[in-house]
């Protein structure tokens, strides 16, 4: 199992965007590994799905915006971005509040995600 | 006098209700403004004032739901409202 | 008015400390005082002057260093909290033999008395964290 | 096994890196071999050689310093965490003309990717935060 | 009311004991309060009711023991210690589960102890 | 094979057992070990294993509570449950 050329990861961001550096640090780390050219997964639960959210204007705050910043994922090959549909419903939201495209998945595609990796971060 | 609280984390609005009376502001700031997405909060009684951050409204995309439930103000207003309550209890 | 403000967060990691600085900065434009400056905890990281930031980031440490400078503000760092978190003076440093001190010139390392010495005479109090 | 470990809160203020500590002892000595220590975050404060830690408090820093040396582990500072919170190596402080450096000698600077080149080498990788 | 020589200070404390710093920091901020012979509450209130648990052990994690700290509080000279009653009984705990000795106070006592400090530190 | 899953903040357990399956461990940790007190413990199915850590169980005196519903270990205990678990996912 040592060695093994190719490995999934996935990365759960569970928290919103701004707050705290958790989202900022998940990106970079979604991104630092896209450049090995592995399976990468990205999974937004919880208030994570927050980071979603159309019209994020971060200037006021002085900080990047994460939005814009998830916009140009595809860009660095990470298309396998992914929502649950679970955290949306539980906070009123739907796709249409969306600015990031993620494919939905419902709680059996989430454990199913999550389980079928190989190296799991959580933030 | 009444009190201003201030609040940067949803989980805490329950036990920060506990302490709200007439007259009060409640100030929600950085990831406290996603209390405008509760239920909670449009609980309160409307003796209260609930205001928000403008900036932190503005960054996390939540302008539209705000607006309905709370006054968004600045830092300036952040003083002010310090002045104009006699003791600040900030809750995070 | 008086205010004191006390900063219980690690700059970057939380965005506490930049809404107080902000609101320090507002403080003072809007004409009232600012008794102490009381950074406690986490909090010590905002006096750390070996910080290098990035252009595009804001740097937080060097805007509490101008701000503090420019207004001549008392600022204490709690020396329980930064001694253990390696924000110490020079003279810290000499007294442990340490090769090297990490604190702005700007603020001082100070007790918890001063912290409620500031609460009996200011008018507000405030806790960012 | 060989296991990486990423510590993600700075000591004292939470018992994380504690925790992460107590783990990577007991990995030694149970036999099993630490590929890379990863610090992201506020966790870099963990390798901040300036603190000063009282008697009757757990020196954490110095702590995992004996742990790195003793074992010669690849203990990596994340640079993007270390140099906005002042944890810098003497290279660091040369470059940005810092008057001191802060990182232990035990540990180094590195990107992300070494980070993601440990999670595909490692058999095993925990978080602590 | 600037320099008022006396002045009621209240210390909500609201977290467990180990976990983080705020514990330990709310009780260095009493006793350093109570050295100002200044009117000092101090409150237990959320999962803050943890810190008063009979037969804390806390060698195993190499922390000074909370528990203990605060059995001392009366040398200090702290004497008003409070409990909030609906904080217990949320966690299904009742007085004689604590080791340290404080007054219950029910919502509305606990209310009224906030709202007229002088100044609350709220941890 | 089956997963390991460590969790340090009660207030993770309902997202953290959406993702347990049958022969998983969860070792709770730090503030973690306060689920034993939470009546949402008890209800996973018993096929999930629900261990302690001992250290941080005895630091907060919640031995007896503990005992009745997880299995206190070490870290020499946790280090082979890494071991015997596949994967692990950090809850913090």
């Amino acid at each position: 199992m040592t060695e093994r050329q190719s490995k999934s990861l996935t990365f759960i961001s569970r928290r919103p965007p701004y707050g705290s550096d958790n989202a900022l640090a998940c990106l970079d780390l979604v991104l630092a590994s896209a450049v090995f050219e592995q399976n990468v997964n990205y999974l937004f639960m919880g208030d994570g799905v927050f980071q979603l959210l159309k019209s994020q204007q971060s200037e006021g705050i002085e900080s990047k915006n994460v939005m814009s910043l998830l916009l140009a994922l595809p860009i660095y090959g990470v298309e396998n971005v992914f929502v649950d549909d679970l955290s949306l419903h539980q906070r009123n939201l739907s796709l249409e509040d969306l600015a990031i495209k993620t494919t939905l998945l419902n709680s059996q595609q989430v454990r199913q995600l999550v389980l079928s990796a190989d190296v799991v971060f959580n933030l | 006098m009444s009190h201003l609280h201030t609040l940067n984390n949803v989980e805490l609005l329950q036990d920060c209700a506990r302490f709200l009376s007439d007259g009060d502001a409640l100030l929600l700031i950085e990831d406290g403004v996603y209390c405008v997405t509760q239920a909670e909060l449009g609980q309160l009684p409307d003796s209260i004032t609930v205001y928000c951050l403008q900036d932190d409204v503005d960054a996390r995309g939540l302008g539209q739901l705000a607006q309905e439930h709370s006054q968004k103000i600045g830092f300036e207003g952040f003083v002010g409202l310090c002045c104009t309550h006699s003791k600040i209890i900030n809750w995070f | 008015m008086k205010f004191t403000i006390v900063v219980h967060s690690a700059p970057y990691s939380s965005e506490a400390s930049r809404t107080a600085l902000e609101f320090c900065k507002s403080v003072i434009s809007e004409g009232h005082e600012i008794y102490r400056l009381f950074f406690f905890r986490d909090g010590v990281g905002n006096l750390n002057k070996l910080a290098v930031v990035a252009q595009d980031e804001q740097d937080i440490q060097c805007q509490w260093d101008k701000l503090i400078t420019q207004n001549k503000l008392d600022a204490i760092a709690c020396v329980t909290s930064a001694l253990k978190r390696g924000v110490i003076d020079e003279k810290e440093a000499q007294r442990y033999e340490k090769p090297a001190f990490s604190l702005t010139k700007s603020a001082s390392i100070g007790g918890l008395g001063q912290l409620v010495d500031a609460a009996l005479k200011s008018d507000r109090l405030l806790n960012f964290g």
